[in-house]
């Protein structure tokens, strides 16, 4: 159980013998999942952003790229952003032919994380089902659902009766807008969120990468066109090659080197509720209003709605949303009325123009960017930082992430999975 | 932010009476301006952490286009402006 | 009544009993009791279940934060799981249930895990379940997620209802204890407009738990007193059972009121719950402070209370915690609480005062033992003693009950709702919050004072400087101010060498091994050691947890407690019911209804409504002995096509455009011209998204010179009057062009088919003939013979020869009713949505079935229509870009299957004939279908990879949800009437 | 020529009616479907914001016959129905300085009162109801619940509420639920 990694310290292995040794020892001998190292004066890659995207971007990087000269800098704590903040949904059920495969290969590797990392993220295919309400939105859910079977993606369009079989307690007799059906993937599901971060955190620092938190980047420097590191609140780090993945602050990191992104930062709400008793087994979506929702492993129910619609950093939202939020969930499940709703809390979305994300290079040979994930950034990650990794050792794109290229707007290649055109905050 | 905006016509109303829209800091371009122009006008955006400038629609209220200047990191409302005013001293 | 309660004393209504059931077995209380003190009262200790552990958890506070005494209240659809029994104002027919143990809750199997607690520490389900993989989901997962959460909800609806409010003030003040009354009062006297917001059934805050006089006054006394002044001035409203849940911006505060949570006879007619909006132009927080527990072996023992909480059980419901009390504290509370036990006549077996040196104010009968801690509590489902340990000698004491008093936490959760951090106050010992942030200032022991003549001062004192600050320059403070007295306590963040579990978050088993555990992990930084050992995640969102937690972490670390800081508050407060969040809007009611001025008209004539929007419209007008809607539909567009049809068009979006620049603003709007549109004429436009893309279609009329009607989709309605505002205000704010939404003002019909001109000339005065009134005219006419004016369109979705005309709405049914009856002879037929939807698919029509915004005006085969001589409309400058001029682009084309037998459905994909089914291989897919009887085939529109140069070519329809994949042929989009005769006719 | 007796047809016909909710005596709410009359919608032409007097003239005379709505537009109301005529007359007043839109079908107007008439709104609306800052006679466009409405004071305890016709019932039947706990007594014709 215990293996040596690349750079010479012992990392435990998890298993269930470990967790029963130690705890036959007092639970004395647990070794901290990551190191917290101080920073050398140079990497061969820094990663800007210690959430989900970075730590995977460097993880793979270092296990499927071998590339382990590697630090992520996190200006708080890893995790701290949206991995930490999010509603746990996975789910590849996309449409387009830009999202659809990249969506695929990351709930392909969902499927195999845990062993793969050595780490319980609880990854549970619980089932996705979007709910339909009208002629057009099934017939919506009928193209959907065959883009993804074209590509080998399970789906299923349920009739009335069948979602009634399964989810009775929804409102089926006193709707405003009653339920016709549901489009349903069977392999989405939800992931316990900040297991992930440290999964990959503890997989990446166990392959040598440095993971250094409390680490803000407050300047890119440059010479002759190349980004030759960063500064940053410990001091200057070097790097061959810089990739951001700050996500919401996207635009923050981007205006150190001047680079304007079509991007908009906006805050999205997610709310738990008090911890209940099995409630409901699947994540649903309405179709009629903006909710889902899914039940964690410990009882409560995790759901969400749109996002507040302003440019926001805070992560905060408004009452008004909340309502909205409420309102379409009773309107789905009537009994919701007497559940309470422990916290919510928001998370900062990087907003893309055709709600779209990018993951490319940039006008600056050794700089990357991985951006604009709007508020599906967490079934992503995993796909996100194969893909990011791939592009970062190669230098060109990973086949599944082709179009999520930053000058597509330039060219008209729009990847508008909503159809709403470049205002962000509808997408 | 936004529980309430203070219309310039109408006084403080909740967010439910309004639709945003976005940066009201850009400038249509001309007709005949680049197409670079055109292209920045239409999805690239400051996006600034701090004072920015949004289009806000009174929708169920006076129907006006407001531009609400705010801060996005305090939500601190600094000035409520009706469009046509703003646009005349831009 | 059993001895718990005290024959005399307390704030309870004797006289008043109530009887209600813990888990059927019935009890009674009385009128002023929580169920928490009639469950204290009735002997009732044991009252739930710990979440990981089943440990027997008693009652250990008497307020909000309340982590253990969570039951199950009501039945049916008013089932409420995880309620606080401290927290629930009893009433008569109360039903509770105790949660989270099987079989009872005082023999519960789940106990088991107890004894595997080494081997549940924090964080070890991320270590292990992970073999073999596929063990998660079918057998791990499964049993945790039974054994985990609290109480079980029900499936039922809710039979009450809900409302939401909204109510504005000058200034707000939360929380009706000293701090707040003497705010409240200092407001009212002044005038101002005040609410005084107040969590429980009664307001007085530590004014009814304290026997201390202020001054020469009893505090009961003083709490009348004021009651009765606020009560008399007309500017303050006090809202009781009111609990402020979150401070949002623009100085909006959410409130819930419990309105009918206290009885079991509800009155339909008011909500259970109400949601307040509270609109403040200031607000005072005087939410008080939360007494810390202690970190100690056992302290989870039922019969281990906070301090505060056991004086105000004992002072307000007159109960005795217990035969013999051992106090346990390193504050002045814990002697408070020895005082009035032993004022009661009850024993206090011991002060065990973590403090070196006794205070020399204590001068009851308990021996105090100064610098000496308790280690462990002892007991099972109650307390049985506790082991002492002074100077390093261990001591055992008897005792059935403990109070504990580790200090005082200011509650300063809403003061951080907008971004601001606590800031930890070696002086106070405590986080506080900033004191005054832009529209909140916070007063009393939330802002760190201490003695309660102080906290009526500050009250007093904050109100009267914000109420000058809002203009108010008479304000002065109602009291007068006093010097803080209180002792601050040295933290004590946990005891040393205890033997048995320390819980530090009591509801998810969090113990002082695990917060240690997850500083060696790596996981001591304050956010991820919550999120790894769940601590502060319970239902009381760590309000007695937290501070704990990070003192203990701190010594772990060896840092100070402000440099662990705090997790971030986040509402709300307290869990606030999705009913009360949703209010009335639920059901049927979720969102309003839209009608028609034609629904009863289309009613009727028996037409089958469906939900478009807000709206209703008729889809279908089935007749007798028709079985199925196809046959209703094929029977309506076949007779629109042979005689003619009455259509309901009132949905459509309409705008009256006026101003002497409307013209140019028009020519602006649309892609194609219409600066020269005649007076008189219609004119189909196409309306751009700035990024190309087609944004709503529909006809424009001028009317006259200056004075423009547009009709839009119904879908787009709201969008696109929204869009036409925003361009003539923020874009061209010179035009002189200006917007009335006229939608509702119009009732619409449609009168298509052959015949449809004999039929409308039958009411319209003036000539309709064809030479008179061409395809695509528009002008007033007379109706009935100079009785009304309406407005007719000759206008044709459906590709028949048609018009639309527009009444007033109120006269609308008249007129549909005069268009029937004038059709009869002509076998006129009323026809919904899915006929009109048949013929204008057999037409090519598109609808936003088609303009799905990813389309631009070449891909549906506009082209020809956007101008290249405007030099600006919305839209054009971005048409030019390489991927919208590429050749792969999805564009507009027919498919209709080889065999008319076989169908297909919208929404299946096309494929070359014999592709195989990929993305690669993904030609397009059908974007509208439906059974053409005229041409006795189903029919589809499709945007296909270069459609229109695809006419002939064999495809598979492939429908993989379905098995079904119908081998078809791309064609014209135009099935029907290609020359456009009919229109013409 | 079809010869056709020209019925107008009330927006809340179907609407319910009667007594509802709680069966106090003294504070209930009245609820009233108004004439039908007109609304005319006043838009001033580009640059004529000011044309506060020259509105006045085109209402009834009636003391809240104007309604501001929002800048530069106006609804003028009335219980009487106008004929053409009536209607292109008062087009020519306000020739080249503003358009009208007739709305007299398209808006109606709620009647609704009783001591605790603003306990009621405001379960609708966010705008303060308070005397003080919104006297007799004063309008103010405003959401009540989800639907939008013009909300004007005509009394100490009487307002009234001018909806799209086709969310008339809706909101009828909203501000009967609003009202229960008072007590309503909803009237639609006489």
């Amino acid at each position: 159980m215990i293996a040596t990694s690349s750079h010479g310290e012992s990392i435990m292995r998890y298993s269930a013998f470990s967790v029963f040794l130690n705890a036959l020892r007092g639970n004395k001998s647990w070794r901290p999942a990551w190191r917290s190292p101080v920073p050398k004066n140079h990497y061969d890659v820094i990663i800007v952003g210690g959430g989900g995207h970075g730590l995977s971007t460097a993880y793979y990087l270092a296990k499927e790229f071998g590339i382990t000269n590697v630090a992520v800098l996190e200006k708080g704590y890893i995790g701290s952003g949206n991995v930490g903040r999010n509603t746990t949904i996975i789910r590849s059920n996309y449409l387009l032919q830009g999202n659809n495969p990249f969506y695929e290969l990351s709930m392909k590797l969902w499927e195999g994380l845990e062993q793969d990392f050595n780490f319980n993220a609880m990854v549970s295919q619980r089932g996705v089902l979007n709910l339909y309400h009208s002629d057009a939105q099934r017939d919506a859910y009928t193209r959907r659902g065959n883009a993804m079977r074209l590509h080998g993606v399970d789906a299923d369009l349920l009739d009335r009766n069948t979602v009634r079989q399964m989810l009775p307690f929804l409102d089926f007799d006193n709707a405003r807008f009653p339920i016709q059906g549901a489009l349903m993937q069977k392999r989405g599901g939800t992931v316990r969120h900040d297991a992930v971060a440290w999964g990959y955190a503890r997989g990446a620092d166990s392959r040598g990468v440095d993971i250094i938190q409390n680490c803000e980047v407050t300047g890119i420097r440059r010479e002759n066109g190349v980004v030759t590191g960063v500064e940053t609140s410990q001091g200057f780090i070097g790097c061959g090659k810089l990739a951001l993945a700050a996500a919401g602050n996207s635009t923050v990191v981007a205006d150190m080197i001047d680079m304007k992104l079509p991007i908009e930062s906006h805050v999205l709400q997610a709310f738990v509720s008090e911890g209940l008793k099995p409630f409901i087994d699947n994540v649903v979506t309405f179709g009629a209003g903006h909710f889902y929702v899914s039940q964690s492993d410990k009882g409560g129910l995790v759901f969400g709605g749109d996002i507040d619609g302003y440019n926001s950093y805070a992560q905060r939202g408004n009452l008004a949303t909340v309502e909205h939020v409420a309102e379409a969930g009773v309107a789905m499940i009537p009994a919701l009325s007497r559940v309470r709703v422990l916290r919510s809390w928001g998370g900062v979305m990087d907003m893309s123009m055709d709600g779209s994300p990018i993951i490319d290079r940039t006008h600056i040979d050794n700089l990357y960017l991985n951006a604009g994930w709007c508020y599906g950034g967490f079934k992503a990650t995993p796909a996100s930082g194969f893909c990011y990794a791939h592009l970062i050792a190669r230098n060109q794109p990973h086949e599944t992430a082709t179009a999520f290229r930053l000058d597509r707007f330039a060219r008209g290649r729009m990847i508008d999975e909503k159809g709403v055109g470049s205002q962000p905050n509808l997408h | 932010m936004a529980s309430l905006i203070t219309c310039s016509h109408c006084g403080p109303r909740p967010k439910e009476e309004f639709t945003v829209k976005g940066d009201a800091a850009i400038a249509r371009p001309a007709a005949d301006a680049s197409e670079d122009a055109w292209y920045a006008y239409v999805y690239l955006r400051d996006n600034p952490r701090g004072r920015h400038k949004e289009y806000w629609h009174h929708t169920s209220g006076c129907r006006r286009w407001l531009v609400v200047e705010r801060d996005t990191v305090t939500h601190a409302i600094y000035a409520v402006a009706d469009a046509a005013a703003q646009g005349e001293t831009a | 009544m059993s001895s718990f309660r005290l024959s005399k004393g307390g704030r309870v209504d004797r006289a008043k009993p109530l009887d209600f059931t813990v888990d059927g077995k019935p009890m009674q209380g009385f009128s002023g009791d929580t169920l928490a003190s009639a469950l204290l009262a009735n002997g009732r200790q044991l009252v739930g279940r710990s979440f990981k552990y089943h440990r027997p958890r008693g009652i250990l506070t008497a307020g909000a934060a309340e982590p253990n005494a969570l039951v199950t209240i009501g039945e049916g659809g008013r089932t409420e799981a995880n309620t606080r029994a401290t927290l629930v104002e009893l009433y008569s027919g109360l039903k509770a249930k105790s949660q989270n143990r099987w079989p009872s809750v005082d023999f519960d199997l789940g106990a088991v895990n107890s004894l595997l607690s080494p081997f549940l520490g924090a964080g070890f389900y991320y270590k292990t379940f992970m073999w073999p993989a596929a063990f998660w989901e079918k057998v791990y997962e499964p049993i945790i997620r039974k054994a985990a959460g609290l109480g079980r909800a029900t499936y039922e609806p809710d039979p009450d209802t809900y409302e939401k409010c909204w109510a504005h003030c000058d200034l707000l003040v939360i929380g009706a204890g000293p701090a707040g009354l003497a705010a409240a009062l200092t407001a009212g006297r002044a005038g101002a407009r005040v609410i005084l917001a107040n969590e429980g059934f009664e307001p007085g805050g530590s004014l009814l738990a304290e026997t201390a006089a202020i001054g020469e006054k009893a505090a009961a006394d003083l709490l009348e007193e004021t009651l009765a002044e606020l009560a008399s001035l007309p500017n303050v409203r006090i809202f009781s059972r009111t609990t402020v849940f979150g401070w949002y911006d623009g100085n909006v505060f959410g409130a819930v009121e419990s309105v009918q949570k206290n009885t079991a006879a509800i009155d339909p007619n008011r909500p259970v719950e109400r949601l307040w909006r509270l609109a403040a132009r200031h607000a005072i927080l005087a939410s008080g402070a939360e007494e810390r527990p202690l970190v100690f072996g056992g302290n989870d023992i039922p019969g281990v209370m906070i301090a505060g909480a056991m004086r105000s059980y004992l002072n307000r419901q007159a109960i005795a915690p217990g035969k013999s009390t051992v106090i346990f504290t390193n504050d002045e509370s814990g002697y408070r609480t020895a005082t009035d036990l032993e004022a009661a006549g009850l024993e206090v077996a011991a002060i065990v005062d973590s403090r070196a040196g006794t205070p020399s104010s204590w001068a009851g009968r308990a021996p105090v033992f100064p610098g000496a801690v308790v280690q462990d509590a002892k007991g099972g489902k109650a307390l049985a003693g506790v082991t002492m340990i002074k100077g390093g000698a261990l001591q055992t004491i008897k005792a059935d009950a403990l109070a504990m008093s580790g200090g005082w936490s200011p509650i300063i959760h809403l003061a951080c709702h907008r971004g601001a951090r606590p800031v930890w106050s070696d002086a106070n010992a405590a986080f506080l919050a900033p004191e005054t942030q832009d529209g909140l200032s916070i007063a009393g022991s939330a802002a760190g004072v201490g003695a309660l003549e102080a906290c009526l001062a500050d009250g007093a004192e904050k109100a009267r400087n914000v109420l000058r600050s809002l203009g108010f320059s008479n304000a002065s403070p109602a009291f007068t101010p006093a010097v803080d007295t209180a002792t601050v306590a040295k933290p004590l963040w946990y005891v040393r060498g205890a033997k048995g579990k320390a819980f530090v978050d009591y509801q998810n088993d969090v113990h002082l091994k695990d917060l240690g555990l997850a500083v060696s992990e790596g996981y001591g930084h304050v956010e991820l050691a919550k999120r790894y050992t769940t601590n502060g995640m319970a239902t009381d969102q760590g309000k007695l947890s937290n501070i704990n937690a990070i003192g203990i972490l701190a010594e772990a670390r060896k840092v100070s407690p402000s440099d662990v800081g705090t997790t971030t508050f986040r509402p709300f407060y307290t869990p606030l019911s999705f009913g009360a969040l949703t209010g009335a809007s639920k059901g049927k009611h979720f969102q309003p209804v839209r009608k028609s001025p034609l629904h009863d008209w289309a009613r009727k004539n028996g037409a089958v409504f469906v939900e478009t929007g807000l709206w209703y419209r008729s889809s279908w007008f089935p007749k007798a002995g028709e079985t199925t809607w196809r046959e209703s539909v094929d029977r309506e567009v076949l007779n629109v096509r042979r005689n003619a049809g009455v259509c309901d068009v009132s949905t459509l979006g309409k705008i009256e455009i006026f101003g002497k620049d409307a013209a140019e603003f028009l020519n602006r709007i649309y892609c194609n011209a219409f600066l020269k549109l005649p007076v008189g004429k219609a004119r189909y436009g196409l309306m751009l998204r700035e990024d190309g893309m087609i944004y709503d279609d529909g006809t424009t009329s001028r009317l006259a010179e200056n004075h423009f009607f547009m009709t839009t989709t119904t879908a787009y309605a709201v969008g696109v009057m929204n869009h036409l505002e925003f361009c003539a205000q923020a874009l061209w704010p010179d035009l002189d062009v200006q917007f009335a939404s006229s939608t509702d003002q119009w009732a619409q019909i449609a009168v298509a088919g052959p015949k449809s001109r004999a039929v409308l000339q039958a009411l319209v005065d003036e000539d309709i003939s064809d030479a008179a009134f061409p395809f695509l005219g528009a002008r007033e006419v007379s109706l009935f013979g100079g009785k009304l004016t309406g407005r007719l369109f000759r206008i044709s979705f459906s590709g028949e020869l048609a018009y639309e005309l527009a009444v007033p709405a109120g006269y609308g049914e008249t007129v549909a009713d005069a268009i029937m009856e004038a059709g009869s002879p002509h076998g006129i037929c009323p026809y919904g949505v899915e006929a009109l939807g048949v013929m204008r698919i057999e037409k090519g029509h598109v609808t936003h079935s088609e303009i799905n915004g990813t389309v631009i005006p070449a891909d549906l085969g506009f082209a020809k229509m956007v101008s290249t001589t405007k030099p600006d409309f919305i839209g054009r400058a971005m048409l030019s870009r390489e991927g919208m001029l590429a050749d792969d682009r999805l564009s507009l084309v027919g498919v209709k299957p080889l065999d008319p037998a076989t169908t297909f459905k919208t929404g299946s994909h096309i494929l070359s004939e014999s592709a195989a089914p990929s993305l690669e291989n993904d030609q397009g897919y059908v974007t509208s279908s439906c059974y053409s009887p005229n041409l006795g085939s189903t029919i589809g529109l499709a945007l296909v990879k270069h459609g229109p140069k695809r006419h002939g070519e064999h495809v598979t329809v492939w429908n993989d949800l379905k098995n079904e994949y119908t081998k078809a042929v791309l064609c014209s989009p135009v099935f029907f009437d290609p020359e456009n005769g009919k229109l013409h006719g | 020529m079809v010869d056709f007796a020209l019925l107008h047809r009330s927006a809340l016909t179907g609407a319910k009616t009667g007594a509802f909710g709680a069966t106090s005596t003294g504070s209930r709410i009245a609820l009233a479907a108004l004439a039908e009359g007109h609304v005319l919608h006043l838009l001033a032409a580009h640059g004529n914001d000011d044309l506060q007097s020259l509105v006045s003239q085109i209402g009834d005379g009636g003391p809240y016959a104007v309604r501001a709505y929002g800048p530069g537009q106006w609804f003028v109301v009335g219980d009487a129905a106008l004929s053409a005529a009536d209607f292109s007359g008062k087009a020519a007043l306000l020739a080249n300085k503003a358009s009208i839109a007739d709305q007299s079908h398209g808006r109606v107007r709620i009647g609704i009162s009783g001591a605790s008439v603003e306990a009621v709104l405001a379960k609708g609306t966010a705008v303060d109801l308070d005397r003080a800052s919104f006297a007799i006679g004063h309008s103010a466009m405003t959401l009540i619940g989800h639907i939008s409405a013009l909300i004007t004071r005509t009394g100490v305890e009487s307002f009234e509420v001018m909806v799209l016709r086709g969310f008339a019932e809706s909101l009828w039947d909203d501000l009967i639920q609003m009202s229960l706990e008072f007590g309503v007594d909803a009237k639609t014709a006489d």
